[in-house]
C-alpha cells in the first residue's frame, strides 16, 4: 500500500471523526422537537393553503389538529370526512362528523327581476361599490355583480354568469372552503348542507326592506308575506327582517312552500321535472 | 409671495359659472324628506309621531349622543310619516316626511332682517345655543359645531381660521355667502372666537374671489383680530390641514386634528348660521345651495330649506336638462353622485351639480405607468398609486404603514391619473380596511 | 409505490430542475451546449445512483444523528471518484465543466434524494429512483443544451449548420437564465394543463 | 490596487451569481423580501469568510502537505458542513440579535455552491490567505448585492399583475437573465 | 329607465392628460431627432424605423392577444415609443431580421413577460438593445458616416465613433489632443455630424425633445439634469487631473447616447423612481457608471449599461426613498 | 454512532485512495498527451520524444518559455513553443507554436483560452489562425491590421485577436533570441 493510500485512510477517518463528534454535540444540543405527527397529518391534507378550516394554512391546521384535545370543530372542508377520519387515526382521537356544505347565493336578482335605476361606473370591486350606495338597482341587500366572491374561489367553483350577472357556483368543485362567505361584502353567500343529488331549496333572497319596496326593487323579492311560513309543517321557516328563512337542517324538502310563494323568491333545485325550476332565472331573464 | 400650501395640490377647470348669481330664494316645496342623519356622529331621534303638526324651526329629532344634532323642522305643515328615504348617502335612512302647508315660523326666532351685533351671550351660552340650534359645520363633513368650539381639556386654541376657500370647482355658495352676508359673517366670527376664548381669526380666502376678499377686508379694516388672507387658487386649499399650513405655517400631526396645532377651522357658512343661532336665536333649517351645471338652464345659488328635494330646485333653476348623465351633491372633485333627484338637500349639502352625459363617465382603466403624478399631487405626500395596488392586494398591514388613513379623500390623485386609476375608490375601500383592523385589535386586546 | 413510478417520476412530475428548481448552478453553467449538458448530467446521475443505494444499504446502521455528515460523506467520495475518472478518461469535458464536477456534492438534489428517499426504500427502488432522477436531470440539460446551442450558435452537438454565429447571447450567462426561466415556465404551463 | 481589483472583479465584473452561477438556488429562493435577502447575504459573507480561511489552511498545511490534493472536495464539503454548525452554536451563545438575524439561514448554506465553490476558488486562482479571504469576502458581498436587488425587484412585482405561468421561478430567471445582461456592461473593467 | 344616472365614486372631473397623450408627447419631442436621423443617414433611418416600430407593434398585439390572451391595448403608444427608442439606439445599416430580434427582446421579454405596460422593471428598448449588442457585436458596432440624405442603405460607409476612435487611440497611446483632430468638432457633433446610433447623433435635437417635454410638463428636469451633470462633472474632475489622457466634459456629452439616454431613455416613467430624491440619485448613478464604463470598461459607450443597472435599483429606492408624509415630522414654529 | 461515522469515513477514504492510485497515472498521462498531441499538430513529422527533450528559454517578459524540439532522426525539424498573453479578454491564452528551424511559423494550436464564446473563442478557428502559417515574423507584421500588422483581427475580437500576435511574437522572439540562427 503506497503512503498516499495511507495518508488518505488516516486523514480522512480523523477528520471523520472529528466533524462526528462536532456535529453530535451539536445534534444533542439542537434538537427541536417537532411532533412527527404534524408532517404526517400535513401528508394527508389537501395542501390547498385555502384557510377554510380557519387556519393560515395546511400545516397550521395540521399543528392544530395535533395539539386539540378533541377534533370538535377542527374540519377541513376541503379534504371533507375522509380527510378528517385518516387524520384522526393518526392522531387516535374520534372524527367529529361534519356535514358536507355546499355554497349558494341567496340572491336572485337578474336584470329581468331587478330593474336597473343607475348604471356603475366606479372601480369593478363589489367592495367599493357596496361602499359607495345601494348598487345599480333600488335593492341595497342583493349582489352588486362585480364577482368578488368569483375572484376568492381557489377552486375554480364560481364563475359570473353574464346574462344574469350573477354568481354561479358549481355544486361538485365547491369545497364549503367559505373564502365566498367572507368575501362577499353583502352577506349573501350561505354555505347550507349538502342534500342528495345536490338538491336544494332555499330563499333566494337577502331583502330586509318591507314588502312594498321590496318588491318594487325586484320581482322575486321575499315580501314576508308568511305565507311558506304557514305551510311549513316541519317548523324549518322562520321569518325575521322581513326575510323568510328555510333551515336546511328541518325542511324535508316537501316543497309545500315553493308554490305558495306568490313572488317566487323559494328556489328549487335540481329536483326532478315537472317543476324543476333550475331554469326558474333563465326564465326570468327572458322575461 | 401670495399664500399656498407648499407641496402638492393641482388645479382642475375653476367653473364658477354661478360666481355673480345673488342668492335667490325659491318657492317653497310642496314637501320636505329631512333625514335623521345629516352630521358626522349618531342618527338624531325623532320626537314627533305621524300626524304631528310641526312649525318653522321646531325641533322634530333630538341628538342622539354627544356628537350628534338636533334637528328642526324647516317649513310649517304635517308630518305624514316617517319612513326610509333614498338620500345621497345612496342608501335608504329613516326621515321625517312633513306635507308644507304654509310657513308659519315659531315665535321665539327673531325675523328682523337688521344686523345684531353686539353679543350678550357668555361662551358657555353660546356653545348651548349652537347645541340647541343643531349647528353643523358646512363646509362638508358636517361635524357638529358645539363640540368642535369646545377645545378639549389640556389643548389649547389660539387662532379660529374661517375657510372661505372654496376650492371646489362650480361652487360659489360660500363665496355669495360672504360677499351678501360678510358682517352676520364677522360677527359669527367674534361669537365662535368669544365661545372659543381666542383673539386672533383669519380668514382664507382664494385669490379667484377678488370681490370677496375686498369687501371682507373692508370689513375688517377696524376689527384688529381678524385679518383676511388671499390665497393662490390650488385644490385642495380648502382642507383645514392644507389650509393651516397655507396660512401659518403649522402641520398637524398625521392622524391628528387642527387643535393640535392650537386652531378650530370653520366653514363661512358656519360662522353665519353660528350668528343667526347665537344673535336670532335661528335653528339651522336652510342652507345656501349653488345648482350649477353647464347643461343647466339657469345655474344659481340658492337659500334652500333643509328637506328639500333636489328635484325640486332643479326645476327652479329651469329643469333637469335632456342629456344629463350624472347629479353630484357637493362639488365634482369630493361630492357624492345621486342615483335619483329625489334625494334631499341636507345640512352638509354645498351645491348640485349637473354633468352632462359625455362629462359624466370615467376613461378606461388602463395599467399604472407609474408616471408619479398621483404622488406629486397628493398634497398629504401619499403615494396613492402604492395605497391601490396594495389595497387590491389585501396587503392592508402594509397600507396601514403606509398612512392610508391620512388620505383626506380630495381625490387629486384619481384626477390626475392619465391611466384613468381608480385611486381614491380603492383607497377608500383601503381606508375602511385598515379601519376595520384596527377595530378588531383593539377588540382583540381588550379581550386579553 | 410502484418501481416503474420511482423510475419515471424524475422526468416530469418530479424533475429536479424543471419543477423543483434544484441543482440550478450547474445546470446553468454546464448548458453552454448540449455534449456540456448532458455530460454534466450523465456525471450527477452516477454520483445519484451511487449513493442512493450505498446509503439506502448503510440507512439501517447509521444512527440518525450523524445523518447528514455520514450522506456527505459517502456523497463527496463518490464525487471524488467521478472527480478522479473524468481527469483520467474524458479530460477535455473535464476542464469545460471545470468546478461543477466537485460541486455536484452540494447539488441539492443528491443530498434531497438521500435524504428523501433513500433514506428510507430499498435499495431496488433507490437505484431506479436515483436513476430516474439522474436521467430527468440529463434530460433536462439536455433539453437546454441543445437549445442554447442551436440559437447561441447555430449547431446541435457541435454540428454548425448556420453560417455565421447564432444569437451570442445565449451561450453567455443573460441567455442561460432567461432560456432556464421560459423552459420552466412552459413547463409549468405543460403540468398545469 | 490588487485588492481593489479582487473586489471590483469579484464584487461587479464576475459576480459569483450572475456570471459566474454560484449560488443560484437561495438567489432564486430567498430573495422574495428585501429583508430575509439583507440576512441571507449577511450569513453568507459571515460563514464564507470563515469558510475560506479554514479550508485554506487546511489545503496548504494538510492536502498539499500530505500529497492528498484530491480529497479536497471530502474535506472541504465536511468542514464548511461542521463549521456552518460550529457557527450556529457559538452564534448562539454569543450574539442572540445575531443570531436570531442570521441563525434561520445557516442550514441553507451548507448546500449553497458558492461557499465551496469560493473555498475551491481560492485555490485554483493560487492566492494567498489574505488574498483568498478579501476575495471571498467580496464575492460574498456580490452575491449579498446580487440578492438585494433581486428581492427589490421581487417585492415590487408582487403588486403588479405577471402571467400566471411566469410567476416565482421564471420571472425571477428572466430577471436575472436581464440583470446579467446589464452587468456585462462591467466587463474590461478589470481584466 | 332610459335615463338612469350614472354613479361612480369621487372625483367626476378628470385631467386631460391620458397615458395615450403622454405617449404622443414622446413621440413628438422624438420627432426632431428622427428627421435629422433621416438627413444624416437616408433611407436607412427611415428602414430601421420602420421595421422596428411595426415590429414592436406586432409583437404586442400577438403577445396580448394570443400568448397573455388578454385585452390588446397596441394603441396607448408605448410600443410605438420602445420601437423608435430602439431603433434610435441601432445603426442606420441594421439587417432587418436583427431588428425583428431586438423587437422580440423588448417587448416579448422585457416588457411582456412582466405583465406589459407600466410592470416591466427594466427599460425594454434597451434590453432589446444590450441584448443585440452582444448577441451581434459586428453588426452593432460599424456605424454608417453621416453623408446627407442617401439612399445607400446596407452598402453606406462605415466607421467608428468618435468615442470608439478616442477610446482606441487613447489605448494605443495617443493623447487627446491628436485624437480631437480625427474626429468632428463640437459644434459638428452638436448637430450630430458624426457616426453613431441613428437616433443618438443630433444632440441639438434630442435638446429640442426635452425642451418641449419639459413645457408640456411629460417629463421633470431631474433626471436628465442629474445624468448630465454627474457625467459632465465626473469626466471634468478626470480632464483636470490629466487633461492628456481624458476627453474634455463637453466631448462626453455630445458623444455617445448620452443626450438620448439622459433625455428619453432613463425618463421611462415605469423603469425610474417616483419620487424627486430617487430620481437625482438614479441620474448620478447612471451618469457615475457610465463614465466608468467608458473610461474604464471594454466598451466605448456604457449608458445603456447604466441605465438598466440603475433600473436594477428602482424598486429599492421606491422602497427607501419616501416623502416624508404630511404631518410626520411636525416642526411647528 | 461517532464509531458509525467514523467507520464510513474509512470506508469511504480507503476506497478513495484506492481509486487515486488506479487513476494517477491515467491522468498524468492525459496531460502529458494533450501536451503531446499538441506538438505533434503544430511541427513537421518527427519520431523523437519532443517531451523529454524539453528544456527552457528565458522570454522577454523575464520568465522562461518551455520549448519542445522536434527531430526526425536525429535532425531538427521545429520547435514546439509553449507560449502565452496575458493580454487577452479574460485570463490567459496558452499556445504551442510551432515554428520550422528557419522562424517560419508551421502551425499553431491554442491550448487554453477563457475568452468570449463566440468572439474570443473564433481564435480556434483556422479561418483566424491558419493566417499565421507559413509566415516568418521575420518579415510579417505581427499586429492586427487596426495598429498598423497583417494580421487579419477577429471581427469585433480585436483585443483577443492582439493577444494572440502578442503571444506568437513571444514565441518567436525567445526562440530567435536563445537558439534560432
Ligand atoms: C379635500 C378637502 C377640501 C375641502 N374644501 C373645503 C372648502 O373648500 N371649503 C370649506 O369650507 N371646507 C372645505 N373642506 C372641509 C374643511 O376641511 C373643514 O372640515 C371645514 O372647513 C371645517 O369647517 P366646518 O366645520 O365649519 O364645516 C374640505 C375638506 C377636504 C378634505
Ligand atoms: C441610451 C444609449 C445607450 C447606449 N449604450 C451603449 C453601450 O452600452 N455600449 C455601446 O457600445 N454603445 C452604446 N450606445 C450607442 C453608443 O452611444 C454609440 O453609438 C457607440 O457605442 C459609440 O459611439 P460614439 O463613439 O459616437 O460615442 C448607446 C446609445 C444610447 C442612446
Ligand atoms: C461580453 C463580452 C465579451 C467579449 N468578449 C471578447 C473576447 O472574447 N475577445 C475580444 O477580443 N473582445 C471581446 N469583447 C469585445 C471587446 O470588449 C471590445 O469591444 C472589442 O474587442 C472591440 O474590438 P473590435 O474593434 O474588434 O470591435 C467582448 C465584449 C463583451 C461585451
Ligand atoms: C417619458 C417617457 C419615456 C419613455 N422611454 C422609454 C424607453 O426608454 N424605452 C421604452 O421601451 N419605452 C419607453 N417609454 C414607453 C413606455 O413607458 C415603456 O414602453 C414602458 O416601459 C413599458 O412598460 C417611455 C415613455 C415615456 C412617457
Ligand atoms: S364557492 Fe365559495 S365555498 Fe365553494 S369553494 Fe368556492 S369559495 Fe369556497
Ligand atoms: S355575491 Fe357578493 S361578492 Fe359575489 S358578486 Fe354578488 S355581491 Fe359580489
Ligand atoms: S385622495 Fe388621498 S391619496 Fe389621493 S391625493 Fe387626496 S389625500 Fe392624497
Ligand atoms: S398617476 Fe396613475 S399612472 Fe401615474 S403613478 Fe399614479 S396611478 Fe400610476
Ligand atoms: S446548485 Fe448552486 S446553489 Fe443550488
Amino acid at each position: 500500500m503506497s503512503s498516499t493510500v495511507l495518508m488518505t485512510i488516516i486523514s480522512l477517518t480523523l477528520l471523520g471523526l472529528l466533524s462526528s463528534v462536532i456535529l453530535y454535540f451539536i445534534a444533542q444540543k439542537f434538537q427541536v422537537f417537532e411532533d412527527p405527527r404534524i408532517d404526517e397529518i400535513q401528508a394527508i391534507l389537501p395542501a390547498a393553503n385555502c384557510g377554510g378550516c380557519g387556519f393560515a394554512g395546511c400545516r397550521n391546521f395540521a399543528e392544530a389538529l395535533v395539539k386539540a384535545d378533541t377534533m370538535d370543530g377542527l374540519n377541513c372542508p376541503v379534504g371533507g370526512s375522509g380527510t378528517m377520519t385518516a387524520a384522526a387515526r393518526i392522531l387516535g382521537k374520534e372524527p367529529v362528523p361534519a356535514d358536507p356544505m355546499v355554497a349558494v347565493l341567496l340572491c336572485n336578482g337578474t336584470p329581468g327581476n331587478r330593474p336597473r335605476t343607475s348604471k356603475y361606473d366606479g372601480a369593478s370591486d363589489c367592495r367599493i361599490t357596496h361602499n359607495l350606495y345601494a348598487g345599480e338597482t333600488d335593492c341595497a341587500f342583493g349582489c352588486v355583480s362585480h364577482g368578488d366572491c368569483v375572484k376568492v374561489c381557489s377552486f375554480d367553483a364560481m364563475y359570473m354568469d353574464n346574462r344574469t350577472g350573477l354568481p354561479v357556483i358549481i355544486d361538485e368543485k365547491c369545497v364549503a372552503c367559505g373564502l365566498c362567505v367572507k368575501a362577499c361584502p353583502r352577506k349573501i353567500i350561505e354555505l347550507r348542507k349538502k342534500a342528495k343529488k345536490d338538491r336544494k331549496l332555499y330563499v333566494a333572497c337577502a331583502n330586509k326592506d318591507k314588502g312594498g319596496p321590496a318588491r318594487r326593487a325586484c320581482k322575486v323579492a321575499c315580501i314576508a308575506c308568511n305565507k311558506c311560513l304557514n305551510v311549513c309543517e316541519f317548523g324549518a321557516i322562520k321569518i325575521e327582517n322581513n326575510l323568510a328563512y328555510i333551515d336546511a337542517l328541518k325542511c324535508t324538502f316537501c316543497r309545500k312552500c315553493v308554490s305558495v310563494c306568490p313572488t317566487e323568491s323559494i328556489l328549487e333545485l335540481n329536483f326532478p321535472p315537472p317543476k324543476a325550476k333550475a331554469e326558474v332565472r333563465e326564465a326570468t331573464v327572458n322575461a | 409671495m401670495i399664500k399656498t400650501f407648499p407641496y402638492g395640490g393641482t388645479h382642475p377647470p375653476d367653473n364658477k359659472l354661478t360666481a355673480d348669481g345673488k342668492i335667490v330664494y325659491p318657492p317653497l316645496p310642496s314637501s320636505v324628506s329631512i333625514p335623521l342623519l345629516q352630521h358626522a356622529g349618531i342618527p338624531a331621534i325623532s320626537v314627533v309621531t305621524k300626524g304631528d303638526k310641526v312649525l318653522t324651526g321646531q325641533l322634530i329629532a333630538k341628538a342622539g349622543g354627544f356628537i350628534s344634532a338636533n334637528i328642526h323642522s324647516s317649513v310649517s305643515g304635517v308630518v305624514t310619516k316617517i319612513d326610509k328615504v333614498t338620500d345621497s348617502s345612496g342608501y335608504k335612512q329613516e326621515s321625517i316626511i312633513i306635507e308644507v302647508t304654509g310657513d308659519e315660523w315659531k315665535d321665539t326666532i327673531d325675523r328682523d332682517p337688521a344686523i345684531r351685533r353686539e353679543i350678550i351671550l357668555s361662551g358657555e351660552e353660546i356653545l348651548n345655543r349652537c347645541l340647541e340650534s343643531g349647528i353643523v359645520g358646512l363646509g362638508g363633513a358636517a361635524f357638529p359645531t358645539h363640540v368642535k368650539l369646545k377645545v378639549p381639556a389640556g389643548k389649547k386654541c389660539d387662532l379660529l381660521i374661517i375657510n372661505g376657500v372654496e376650492c371646489e370647482p362650480y361652487l360659489t355658495s360660500d363665496h355669495r355667502m360672504m360677499l351678501e352676508k360678510g358682517e352676520e359673517i364677522i360677527t359669527g366670527i367674534l361669537i365662535m372666537m368669544k365661545a372659543l376664548n381666542v383673539s386672533r381669526a383669519m380668514i382664507g380666502i382664494e385669490n379667484n374671489k377678488p370681490d370677496t376678499i375686498e369687501h371682507l377686508g373692508k370689513l375688517c379694516k377696524e376689527i384688529s383680530e381678524i385679518t383676511v388672507h388671499p390665497l393662490k387658487v390650488k385644490y385642495p386649499q380648502g382642507g383645514e390641514k392644507q389650509l393651516i399650513k397655507a396660512l401659518i405655517n403649522r402641520e398637524v400631526p398625521s392622524g391628528g386634528l387642527p387643535i393640535d396645532v392650537g386652531v378650530v377651522v370653520q366653514n363661512a357658512g358656519t360662522a353665519f348660521a353660528v350668528y343667526e343661532a347665537v344673535q336670532k336665536n335661528k335653528p339651522l333649517i336652510e342652507r345656501v345651495v349653488t345648482i350649477t351645471g353647464k347643461s343647466l338652464a339657469s345655474p344659481s345659488n340658492y337659500m334652500v330649506r333643509i328637506g328639500t328635494l333636489v328635484s325640486d330646485l332643479i326645476k327652479a333653476a329651469g329643469g333637469l336638462p335632456e342629456n344629463t348623465g350624472k347629479i353630484i351633491n357637493g362639488g365634482p372633485m369630493m361630492g357624492k353622485a345621486v342615483t335619483t333627484a329625489d334625494v334631499p338637500v341636507v345640512k352638509a349639502t354645498s351645491g348640485i351639480v349637473i354633468l352632462k352625459k359625455e362629462e359624466s363617465l370615467r376613461r378606461p382603466v388602463g395599467p399604472c405607468i407609474r408616471c408619479g403624478k398621483c404622488n406629486t399631487v397628493c398634497a398629504l405626500k401619499l403615494e396613492p398609486y402604492l395605497l391601490m395596488a396594495l389595497t387590491r392586494k389585501d396587503l392592508t398591514e402594509r397600507a396601514e404603514t403606509e398612512r392610508i388613513t391620512d388620505c383626506c379623500e380630495c381625490g387629486s390623485c384619481s384626477y390626475i391619473c392619465p391611466a384613468a386609476r381608480p385611486l381614491l375608490d380603492y383607497i377608500r375601500l383601503g381606508k375602511s380596511q385598515v379601519l376595520q383592523m384596527k377595530r378588531e385589535r383593539t377588540l382583540e386586546k381588550n379581550k386579553a | 409505490m410502484n418501481q416503474l413510478q420511482n423510475f419515471t417520476k424524475g422526468f416530469i412530475k418530479e424533475n429536479p430542475i424543471l419543477v423543483l428548481v434544484l441543482g440550478t448552478c450547474p445546470t446553468l453553467a454546464t448548458s453552454t451546449s448540449a455534449l456540456n449538458g448532458m455530460g454534466m448530467g450523465l456525471a450527477t446521475t452516477f454520483v445519484l445512483i451511487g449513493s442512493n443505494v450505498v446509503i439506502s444499504l448503510l440507512a439501517n446502521v447509521i444512527p440518525d444523528k450523524v445523518r447528514i455528515p455520514a450522506f456527505i460523506v459517502v456523497i463527496a467520495s463518490f464525487v471524488t471518484v467521478v472527480d478522479l475518472v473524468m481527469q483520467a478518461y474524458v479530460p477535455s469535458l473535464y476542464e469545460t465543466l471545470g468546478i461543477f464536477i466537485p460541486l455536484i456534492v452540494v447539488n441539492c438534489i443528491v443530498l434531497g434524494r438521500a435524504e428523501a428517499f433513500a433514506n428510507k426504500n430499498t435499495v431496488f427502488s433507490s437505484l431506479l429512483d436515483g436513476f430516474g432522477m439522474g436521467l430527468g436531470f440529463t434530460m433536462a440539460l439536455g433539453i437546454l443544451g441543445t437549445f442554447r446551442e442551436l440559437v447561441g450558435s447555430g449547431s446541435i452537438f457541435g454540428y454548425k449548420f448556420i453560417k455565421g454565429d447564432g444569437i451570442l447571447v445565449f451561450i453567455l450567462a443573460p441567455g442561460a437564465f432567461i432560456a432556464l426561466g421560459y423552459l420552466i415556465a412552459i413547463i409549468n404551463r405543460v403540468r398545469k394543463t | 490596487m490588487e485588492y481593489i481589483i479582487i473586489i471590483i472583479s469579484a464584487l461587479l465584473v464576475n459576480n459569483v451569481v450572475l456570471a459566474q452561477f454560484l449560488g443560484v438556488c437561495p438567489f432564486l429562493g430567498v430573495s422574495n423580501k428585501v429583508d430575509t435577502a439583507i440576512g441571507m447575504g449577511g450569513a453568507v459573507t459571515f460563514v464564507i469568510v470563515i469558510a475560506t480561511t479554514v479550508t485554506y489552511l487546511i489545503q496548504i498545511y494538510v492536502l498539499n502537505k500530505l500529497g492528498i490534493a484530491f480529497m479536497q472536495t471530502i474535506t472541504f464539503i465536511l468542514v464548511i458542513a461542521a463549521l456552518v454548525q460550529m457557527v450556529e452554536i457559538i452564534l448562539k451563545k454569543v450574539s442572540q440579535p445575531l443570531y436570531q438575524a442570521l441563525g434561520i439561514f445557516l442550514p441553507l448554506i451548507t448546500t449553497n455552491c458558492a461557499v465551496l465553490g469560493v473555498a475551491i476558488l481560492v485555490i485554483q486562482k493560487n492566492y494567498n490567505l489574505l488574498q483568498g479571504v478579501v476575495f471571498g469576502g467580496s464575492t460574498a458581498l456580490g452575491f449579498g448585492f446580487a440578492l438585494v436587488i433581486m428581492a427589490g425587484i421581487r417585492e415590487q412585482l408582487e403588486l403588479a399583475d405577471i402571467p400566471d405561468g411566469m410567476k416565482g421561478v421564471p420571472i425571477s430567471l428572466v430577471i436575472a437573465g436581464i440583470l446579467a445582461l446589464a452587468f456585462m456592461g462591467f466587463s474590461g473593467i478589470v481584466r | 329607465m332610459s335615463n338612469v344616472l350614472n354613479i361612480s365614486p369621487a372625483p367626476h372631473i378628470f385631467a386631460k392628460d391620458t397615458t395615450r397623450s403622454l405617449m404622443l408627447d414622446v413621440i413628438i419631442a422624438l420627432s426632431p431627432a428622427l428627421i435629422a436621423s433621416i438627413y444624416y443617414f437616408g433611407y436607412g433611418a427611415i428602414i430601421v424605423t420602420l421595421t422596428s416600430v411595426v415590429s414592436c407593434l406586432v409583437f404586442e398585439y400577438l403577445i396580448q392577444r394570443f400568448v397573455l390572451k388578454g385585452p390588446v391595448t397596441i394603441t396607448d403608444g408605448s410600443a410605438v415609443v420602445t420601437g423608435l427608442l430602439l431603433a434610435f439606439n441601432l445603426p442606420s445599416n441594421m439587417p432587418v431580421f436583427i431588428i425583428i430580434i431586438g423587437s422580440i427582446v423588448s417587448i416579448g421579454i422585457a416588457k411582456m413577460t412582466f405583465g406589459g405596460l407600466g410592470n416591466n422593471p427594466f427599460n425594454p428598448a434597451l434590453v432589446g438593445r444590450v441584448f443585440l449588442l452582444i448577441s451581434f457585436p459586428v453588426q452593432m458596432t460599424s456605424w454608417p458616416v453621416p453623408s446627407g440624405f442617401n439612399t445607400g442603405y446596407s452598402d453606406a460607409v462605415t466607421g467608428a465613433t468618435p468615442l470608439a476612435l478616442v477610446k482606441e487611440g487613447l489605448k494605443n497611446g495617443e493623447s487627446v489632443s491628436d485624437l480631437m483632430h480625427q474626429v468632428p468638432s463640437h459644434m459638428q457633433m452638436f448637430y450630430g455630424h458624426m457616426g453613431g446610433s441613428m437616433g443618438e447623433v443630433a444632440a441639438a435635437a434630442l435638446i429640442l425633445g426635452l425642451i418641449y417635454m419639459l413645457i408640456r410638463k411629460t417629463i421633470t428636469w431631474h433626471i436628465p439634469v442629474a445624468v448630465l451633470g454627474s457625467i459632465a462633472a465626473f469626466t471634468a474632475i478626470l480632464w483636470l487631473i490629466n487633461p492628456d489622457k481624458n476627453a474634455d466634459p463637453m466631448f462626453h456629452l455630445l458623444t455617445g447616447g448620452v443626450m438620448l439616454g439622459a433625455i428619453f431613455m432613463a425618463t421611462d416613467y415605469v423603469t425610474s423612481p417616483m419620487s424627486y430624491k430617487g430620481m437625482i440619485i438614479f441620474g448620478v448613478g447612471i451618469g457615475v457608471l457610465t463614465v466608468i464604463i467608458r473610461v474604464f470598461g471594454a466598451y466605448p459607450e456604457g449608458i445603456s449599461f447604466a441605465i438598466l443597472i440603475m433600473n436594477a435599483f428602482v424598486p429599492l429606492m421606491n422602497k427607501y426613498i419616501k416623502p416624508v408624509r404630511f404631518g410626520e415630522e411636525v416642526s411647528n414654529g | 454512532m461517532v464509531l458509525s461515522l467514523t467507520l464510513i469515513s474509512l470506508g469511504a477514504s480507503i476506497a478513495l485512495g484506492f481509486v487515486h492510485e488506479f487513476t494517477k497515472e491515467p491522468i498524468e498521462l492525459s496531460k502529458l498527451n494533450k501536451k503531446i498531441e499538441a506538438i505533434k499538430k503544430v511541427v513537421p513529422e518527427f519520431n523523437n520524444d519532443p517531451a523529454a527533450e524539453m528544456y527552457k528559454l528565458p522570454s522577454e517578459w523575464g520568465d522562461s518559455l518551455e520549448v519542445y524540439p522536434a527531430k526526425k532522426d536525429n535532425e531538427l525539424v521545429g520547435y514546439g513553443v509553449k507560449t502565452y498573453s496575458k493580454k487577452g479578454y479574460s485570463g490567459n491564452i496558452t499556445l504551442v507554436v510551432g515554428l520550422k528551424p528557419d522562424g517560419t511559423i508551421f502551425n499553431i494550436t491554442v491550448l487554453e483560452q477563457k475568452e468570449t464564446p463566440g468572439l474570443g473563442t473564433k481564435m480556434v478557428l483556422p479561418a483566424f489562425k491558419d493566417q499565421f502559417n507559413d509566415k516568418n515574423p521575420a518579415s510579417f507584421k505581427m499586429k492586427v491590421k487596426k495598429d498598423g500588422g497583417q494580421v487579419d483581427a477577429i471581427t469585433a475580437a480585436t483585443i483577443s485577436s492582439r493577444a494572440f500576435c502578442d503571444a506568437v511574437q513571444n514565441a518567436y522572439s525567445t526562440l530567435k533570441k536563445g537558439d534560432l540562427k
